[in-house]
């Protein structure tokens, strides 16, 4: 097991890996990644309504909502004194530009039992929609809850991290689209040298800042990071991101082996009990 | 826009977005830029990222908050007194009565040493008043204002102008009577102890942000301001710019990098729709448009009472009739003072809100709207629809059935069964518009920056540009008078209306219009490089002389140049004038002509080419050496001397103390809003503005101070998610499922009153109307302590209506009609309202 | 050998069989023509980057060489490929008789006659060459018009020049106002 | 919003919304839960009969004499005749149906659903040979040659050789619910794969001594399925009681309250009922035995079926409620 230390900025994304760092602190959430990602990806409006969930009234990544911007409010305290002299950059009023996490090893793609999702060359988790059945077993099997079946076509949809654009040199649509360069897109080695230089600029400012999506938080249990990583300025949960998930496939060896000890167990009772079962006398 | 243009000559943003990532400290105040400008809010984000200071000064805690280092929640409707106890703050901090930047900056620089005439009595001598005021008339006479001096009058002109006056001047600055004491003695009660009781700001709060500012203003330093409309919007909003940019000049901030007055407007092109106005009392270029009274009669007249002898505006006739000629071609000739009389002559106020009682009334019969939405961004919006069902005819042109299209079966007074379509008159057309990447053209950006966009396809259906519309309408209209020797007729035959058309749809050639707007010599057409080439002869023609050049002589479209760097960009667009970046940019250098400091350089004096240099383009006559003194009775620029950065002024000079220019006084004075619960601290006798517009009448009813009905102080706003009244956005499904609803936001204290939560339907009333939306509990908005007592406020986005697929109750339907003197514009970001639990009747809101 | 290839792609712990359509994957933009527009919204002056293919406009981004928005824009920005071909857009006359409760179908070349005629019939009914003063003033306050900030600023000057130069229109406005 | 799962969502009048992102983000979920309903139930309920029922009819045959040769040809037919319909269960629940084939793309060790779509290839095809190899050896498909060379085929390797598809096949469907996020099936990823083999044998076991109707050693068999079916039954609620001890009052709380919480409850109490009529059989007078053995095998066979729907309707609540993913992802920072 490795120490806290160690693991922190760690990632074990591959050479020439591409990725987002979305710095919250940065985040003004005006939205235009959800909607520069729906005018590219051409996806559909969502059913939609009043949240009153603060400026929030996405929800939730889906089928047809690719980024997601998350509004936490925390402007006044337990007493409801607001403050007035705020933390340099965002503060306050947090917003996050959710997003899926192109995890180093991906769950929905490792449970993928067509072979619809796939690594890219560009080492991003891309659902090949020619290929995916929508037998829906990578929607529970992401930790994060990025995958989503769609009713309009039954298959599953995420995040491409713009493939079709990457394929031909564009930068993505949401980092392109976002006004204060609180998403950026890049090679992930490079951008988490600058999250780690930027989240050490901060916190000598005093912020609380964290990366979130090194082996130390949110790419932890064996998902060994997330090309697609955060800095945060609170605790994952805040944002509705789990602090540290697990790749679900880490189970799946353990969990036959137990099923085989039992099948070992039944086996045997089930044979004796044919072998050893006397004739029953009547009277 | 009189706020900047009374003290600094033009109602132009002082500088550039981009100027802004230069600043040490930014203070955004009256606006919301970071949702309502995300993509001019990265200069501030970079700025940050440098070290600056961010200051946000708004009744909500807003996205914008979110990222500054100070949020300073402020009653809505007492701006003026945290700006006059900001500028009482700085008059008498130590650091400004120390530093010799400031002393020079200001003597050289303002009009800080004139001497005012001995009758002014200020507001603080008149209980609330300044001397001059009619009672009766409720209006100002100006001319106890005016500087004490000699006034001296013209002659020896081929078009007449005002008499010159020399003003007296105390280069000390302590002459009792001079501006700089006058606006010391006038701000004096504007303490941070003020500022606690009448804003609900916390003293040290308000102490922490002036000297944040002080600190950040200087020789090597610069602060900006940023506002829009919740500066605007005020029956004082002219006064309350005017008073920010009086600030500014004390804190020597104007026309250097990283300071200025950056003003954020809301559409593509409000700024070019101002310059080249569709608006009522001016002509292309800030020109005044004439009116019907005898000092107007003739052209002659119009220019002895217009045309001042020193400044730019002296060549005010060049303006004039190079663009009579442009619009009259050979009917305007010198015999017949250019069509002089072709130009129509106002007799009133025919502004946005008087249009529309006008129609109400009955007195307009037919309108045009052209994306704009009325039916929910005018103020009233119950008066505003039944002005349109008063109308004979209506033509709407927009790309979706917008609210002021559909009134006459949609409104919520039909949908309630009070008023049937049966019952409309009015005869509605409806024709679909095409949008800018349908067309050529160009839009001025809020920095005056003009860009030119390409026509990337041919506009579907019946959809056409305005452009279109009004060039067949022109068309067809000539036809229909052809020969008509009447007046009427005689305007329009004399009106030069021919265009080359292009394309399947026989759209017209924009560059002609463009050339047109730029300017070209009579003779042979040539386009001139620029307003100095104008003539008052009639031998040039121009459309808008602040936009000539725009067109070279060599036919280029500079809007079209799309080279930008990191710096002015200089050849990216065109800005208004001269393609100047950040104006009144000789104040970037001292009055030797020297950069204030290395780290704020931007143009200064070279002596070797003796001439103006630096990374922009100077505001300034390129030539004219740091040391030049006005020979004896020289007029227009050659009055000025070497050190007079604003060259529209007529001393060149940015006015502490305006003598003329503002219809409510030379210095700004804190009046409640129309509409308060509390009054005024500093003049009882005199709580509200003493020369606002107002519209009595009984389907525009007012609160009282204090009515005890309408408890709680309502401010509107917009949301990044939509755009103005909506057309553009409600009806646009990805940014409609953004915010797909009305709503109001409150504070969870008062929430807790009125036991209202969030979600719950929420009915929000005036004694204009009621409208319904959906209630958000959020501590982002706060209640404020004024005056020891709590101060409730709710905020409403007025995007919302009825019609598109995000709906919502009108806010507007809770605004009165009633505005500024000077700008005319409403007052909507403070008035008093009462909210309910509850809903209207069903299917009001859908 | 390939089909050795094609095996391990297909079989393994987690096999990462690419199919053909991923291969051949294109983002829609290449060898689309480019125009460059600004965008409709706000004031801030973005520029923008229109995609179009045989007469159709494909997508419309940021413009990476602008000073001002550097390639990016906002929701609104963003939005605006949707605007031009928004589902509930207009793109057919509508014409509303007095007192109907109904729109019909009219041809543009109708609207524009009618609304001609409409504008000389008001016009002439209210025109006023010399006012109660007996100055001279060639106006009408019968019509007015609002709008202008949306539009482009050549389109202001033709309403300017042509309504009040050409009409004597005086009650003409924008949003500047509001 | 319509779309919006809300967990427990509760606003009080002068609330700030601040309030609602206190404990979780507005009670939205963290993770998206499954689709799966009623066909995955049936599909598991039948995917464990038919696997138990081969595990039967392979023991039976490879080392019980004559006498259980009822529990052989009954065995292998139940087991065939249930498996049948799973492929189309599972085609029914996919998006695209029509793609059904894909699955077929790729062998994916990691993923337990694609392993576990071969598995029911391979055990398909083995039932299907057995029961062939049964019909033959019953006559029912006649006398021709092609039954004859079905008859030399090696019964006895035929019934070894379904041992292992027919244990994964009830089995795996428990390791395929534990490789996933949703909070009750990862915490209890060892123990559901345990739990489905034994309810499999115990709901086959019961179903097979319910059909293996009248004979000679009728008794005899029973008395064999019997035990194995205690065996099971022991070994199922010793697990059901782990489940629920192993997943905490978060976690666990779809299985404990509501709807599936009721369904997981009569799951422990039928197995344990089942259980008991055994017993209580062997004390009873000879007559009442059989109503009470038969009584015990409906039960059980029950209570193999709630289980399975607790399981999965528990999993989808499991997956809503935010508070549950966070007790399952809760790192050292927290």
């Amino acid at each position: 097991m490795n120490s806290e230390s160690t693991l922190v900025g760690r990632t074990r994304a591959r050479p020439g890996a591409f990725g987002f760092l979305t710095d919250t602190t940065l985040c003004i959430g005006c939205k235009a990644c959800e909607v520069a990602c729906k005018q590219w990806n051409q996806l559909p409006m969502d059913d939609f309504g009043f949240t009153g969930m603060s400026y929030d009234n996405t929800g939730d990544l889906g089928a047809t909502t690719w980024r997601h911007v998350a509004f936490i409010e925390r402007v006044a305290d337990r007493q409801g004194r607001r403050p007035t002299r705020l933390q340099p950059f965002q503060s306050h009023w947090l917003m996050l530009s959710d997003v899926c996490k192109h995890c180093v090893n991906a769950g929905c793609m490792e449970a993928c039992p067509t072979g619809a999702i796939i690594r890219t060359e560009f080492d991003t988790v891309v659902i090949q929609q020619d290929v995916c059945n929508g037998c829906g077993y990578c929607v529970p099997a992401c930790p994060f809850g990025v995958p989503a079946l769609s009713p309009l076509d039954g298959k599953a949809h995420k995040c491409t991290l713009c493939y079709d654009r990457l394929k031909d040199g564009l930068e993505p649509a949401c980092s392109k689209a976002c006004p204060t360069d609180a998403i950026q897109f890049g090679p992930v080695h490079a951008l988490m040298d600058r999250a780690k230089a930027r989240v050490a600029e901060l916190q000598a400012q005093g912020v609380d800042a964290r990366i979130y999506g090194d082996e130390a938080l949110g790419g932890t249990g064996g998902i060994g990071g997330l090309n697609a990583f955060f800095i945060l300025t609170a605790p994952p949960e805040v944002y509705n991101l789990p602090a540290a998930p697990e790749l679900p496939q880490r189970r799946v060896l353990p969990a036959f082996l137990t099923t085989a000890l039992a099948a070992l167990v039944l086996g045997v009772a089930t044979l004796l009990s044919f072998w050893r079962t006397k004739e029953v006398r009547h009277g | 826009m009189p706020g900047l243009g009374a003290r600094l000559g033009r109602g132009g943003a002082t500088t550039t977005l981009a100027s802004l990532a230069e600043s040490d400290c930014i203070v955004i105040m009256g606006s919301n830029m970071a949702e309502n400008h995300p993509v001019g809010f990265r200069f501030v984000v970079k700025a940050r990222e440098r070290g600056a200071r961010i200051i946000h000064v708004d009744p909500r805690f807003s996205r914008t908050s979110a990222l500054a280092d100070l949020h300073v929640p402020i009653r809505p409707g007492s701006d003026l007194v945290f700006l006059g106890a900001l500028v009482n703050y700085v008059l008498n901090s130590e650091r400004w009565n120390s530093d010799p930047f400031f002393r020079e900056y200001v003597l050289h620089y303002t009009n800080a040493s004139v001497l005012v005439s001995p009758d002014f009595r200020d507001t603080e001598d008149l209980a609330g008043v300044f001397s001059g005021y009619d009672p009766q008339q409720h209006r100002y006479d100006p001319s106890s204002w005016q500087y004490a001096g000699r006034v001296q009058p013209l002659d020896g002109e081929r078009w007449p102008c005002r008499p010159r006056i020399e003003p007296e001047r105390d280069p000390t600055l302590q002459h009792p009577n001079c501006a700089l004491q006058v606006v010391k003695r006038h701000f004096a009660r504007y303490t941070p102890e003020l500022v606690e009781q009448a804003c609900g700001v916390p003293r040290d709060l308000f102490v922490e942000v002036a000297d944040t500012i002080l600190a950040n203003s200087g020789r090597d330093r610069t602060t900006a301001f940023c506002y829009a409309v919740a500066w605007t919007q005020h029956t004082i909003g002219t006064q309350i710019i005017s008073c920010c940019a009086l600030l500014q000049l004390l804190l020597g901030n104007i026309g250097r990098p990283g300071g200025g007055i950056l003003a954020l407007r809301g559409h593509a092109t409000i700024q070019g729709s101002t310059d080249i106005p569709t608006l009522f009392d001016l002509l292309p270029g800030y020109l005044k448009m004439p009116q019907a009274i005898p000092q107007h009669a003739t052209l002659a007249d119009y220019f002895a009472h217009e045309r001042p002898a020193t400044g730019l505006w002296y060549d005010m006739p060049k303006f004039l009739i190079s663009l009579l000629k442009a619009w009259y071609g050979d009917a305007a000739t010198p015999e017949n003072d250019f069509a002089y009389e072709f130009l129509p002559k106002i007799g009133g106020d025919y502004s946005f809100q008087s249009i529309l009682t006008m129609m109400k009334d009955g007195i307009i019969k037919g309108l045009f709207v052209m994306g704009m939405n009325p039916a929910v961004g005018g103020q009233n919006a119950r008066l505003a629809r039944q002005a349109l069902a008063n109308l004979d005819w209506l033509v709407v042109r927009d790309v979706h059935e917008i609210e002021t299209a559909s009134f006459w079966y949609d409104a919520p007074e039909v949908r309630s069964g009070e008023v049937r379509p049966q019952d409309i008159k009015t005869e509605v057309f409806f024709l679909p518009a095409a949008i800018a990447a349908e067309k050529d053209g160009t839009f001025t950006n809020t920095h005056r920056l003009v860009q030119w966009h390409d026509k990337a396809v041919d506009p579907p259906g019946d959809a056409r540009s305005e452009a279109h519309f009004v060039f067949q309408l022109g068309q067809r209209l000539k036809e229909l008078y052809a020969g008509d020797e009447s007046p009427a007729g005689r305007q329009i035959a004399a009106l030069t209306w021919d265009y080359p058309t292009v394309g399947p749809h026989q759209e017209l050639d924009l560059m002609a219009v463009a050339r047109e707007i730029s300017g070209y010599r009579v003779s042979d057409g040539r386009p001139v490089a620029g307003f100095q080439e104008l003539a008052d002869d009639g031998s040039t023609a121009c459309g808008c002389w602040i936009y000539s050049g725009i067109v070279t002589p060599e036919g280029e479209h500079r809007a079209k140049r799309r080279r930008g760097d990191d710096r002015a960009s200089l050849d990216w667009g065109f800005a208004w004038p001269a393609n100047r970046r950040i104006l009144y940019n000789r104040a970037s250098a001292d009055p030797q002509g020297r950069p204030w400091s290395e780290r704020k350089k931007w143009i200064w004096w070279d002596p070797e080419q003796q001439r103006w240099v630096g990374y922009d383009v100077p505001d300034f006559p390129a030539s004219k050496p740091p040391d030049y003194q006005p020979p004896p009775g020289a007029r227009g620029l050659e009055a000025h001397p070497g050190t007079a950065p604003f060259i529209m002024m007529l001393d060149g000079q940015g006015w502490l103390f305006v003598p003329r220019g503002l219809l409510d006084g030379p210095l700004p004075t804190h009046y409640e809003p129309w509409e308060t619960p509390v009054t005024n601290p500093l003049y009882p006798a005199q709580p509200r503005s003493p020369v606002a517009p107002v519209f009595l009448r009984p389907d525009n009813p007012y609160h009282e101070i204090g009515d005890p009905r309408y408890p709680y102080v309502i401010t509107t706003y917009r949301l990044t998610e939509h755009h103005t009244a909506g057309g553009m956005s409600r009806w646009v499904p990805w940014l409609a499922e953004l915010q797909p609803a009305g709503f109001v936001e409150l504070s969870p204290e008062l929430a807790r009153e009125l036991g209202i939560t969030t979600g719950d339907w929420v009915v929000v009333e005036t004694a204009r109307g009621c409208a319904e939306a959906r209630a958000l509990v959020t501590e982002r908005v706060q209640p404020l302590v004024i005056a020891g007592r709590t101060v409730h406020v709710i905020g409403m986005p007025w995007h919302f209506g009825f019609g598109g697929l995000a709906t919502g109750g009108i806010a507007n339907e809770l605004a009165a009609l009633v505005k500024d003197p000077n700008s005319l514009i409403h007052e909507a970001k403070s008035f008093t309202c009462t909210i309910r639990k509850g809903r209207l009747q069903e299917g009001v809101v859908r | 050998m390939q089909l050795l290839q094609g095996l391990r792609n297909h079989i393994g712990l987690v096999p990462n069989p690419v199919s053909q359509a991923t291969r051949q994957a294109r983002s829609r933009i290449r060898g689309a023509e480019v125009s460059i527009s600004v965008c409709p919204y706000c004031a801030v002056g973005c520029s923008q980057l229109v995609y179009t293919k045989d007469g159709r406009i494909l997508d419309i981004e940021g413009n990476y060489e602008s000073p001002i928005n550097g390639g990016t824009l906002c929701p609104k920005g963003a939005a605006t490929w949707q605007l031009i071909h928004s589902p509930l857009r207009e793109l057919r006359v509508k014409y509303r008789a007095p007192y109907s409760d109904h729109w019909e179908e009219r041809s543009l070349d109708w609207a524009m006659e009618r609304i001609a005629q409409l504008v000389k019939q008001t016009r002439d009914a209210t025109f006023v060459h010399r006012d109660e003063n007996g100055l001279v003033v060639n106006r009408t306050l019968g019509i007015a018009h609002l709008g202008g900030a949306t539009l482009d600023n050549e389109e202001n000057y033709l309403i300017k020049k042509l309504f009040t130069g050409g009409l004597g229109i005086v009650a003409v406005e924008n949003q500047a106002r509001i | 919003m319509a779309e919006l799962r809300r967990w427990q969502h509760r606003r009080a009048p002068g609330e700030p919304v601040s309030a609602e992102t206190r404990e979780s983000y507005y009670g939205l979920p963290v993770i998206h839960g499954p689709h799966w309903r009623w066909p995955i139930v049936f599909y598991f309920v039948l995917g464990g009969l038919a696997g138990g029922s081969a595990v039967l009819a392979a023991a039976a045959r490879l080392v019980g004499g004559r006498w259980a040769r009822s529990v052989v040809r009954i065995g292998r037919y139940l087991a065939f005749l249930a498996v049948l319909p799973g492929p189309l269960l599972l085609i029914v629940d996919l998006g695209r149906p029509e793609r059904f084939h894909h699955m077929l793309r790729v062998v994916k060790l990691r993923s337990p659903m694609s392993v576990g779509v071969w598995g029911l290839v391979g055990f398909t095809a083995s039932a299907f040979l057995n029961a062939l190899w049964q019909a033959a050896e019953d006559g029912l498909l006649g006398r021709r040659g092609v039954v004859r060379c079905i008859r030399r085929l090696p019964d006895r390797g035929l019934a070894a050789m379904s041992l292992l598809p027919a244990f994964f096949l009830a089995g795996y469907t428990g390791v395929l619910l534990g490789a996933t996020a949703v909070p009750l099936w990862a915490r209890n990823a060892l123990r559901l794969g345990p739990l489905f083999l034994c309810s499999a044998l115990s709901s086959a076991a019961a179903a097979l001594s319910l059909l293996v109707g009248s004979g000679p050693d009728v008794q005899r068999v029973r008395r064999a399925l019997e035990r194995v079916e205690q065996v099971a039954l022991v070994g199922e609620l010793a697990l059901l009681e782990a489940v629920q001890r192993g997943s905490g009052d978060v976690v666990g709380r779809p299985i404990t309250v509501g709807l599936e919480g009721r369904a997981y409850a009569g799951a422990r109490a039928s197995a344990g009922l089942a259980l008991g009529l055994h017993l209580l059989a062997r004390v009873v007078p000879r007559r009442c035995r059989t109503v009470l053995r038969v009584l015990a095998a409906l039960v059980a066979f029950g209570g193999a079926f709630l289980l399975r729907a607790a399981m999965v309707f528990g999993g989808r609540c499991s997956a809503e409620d935010p508070r549950a993913t966070f007790v399952m992802t809760r790192g050292e920072r927290h």
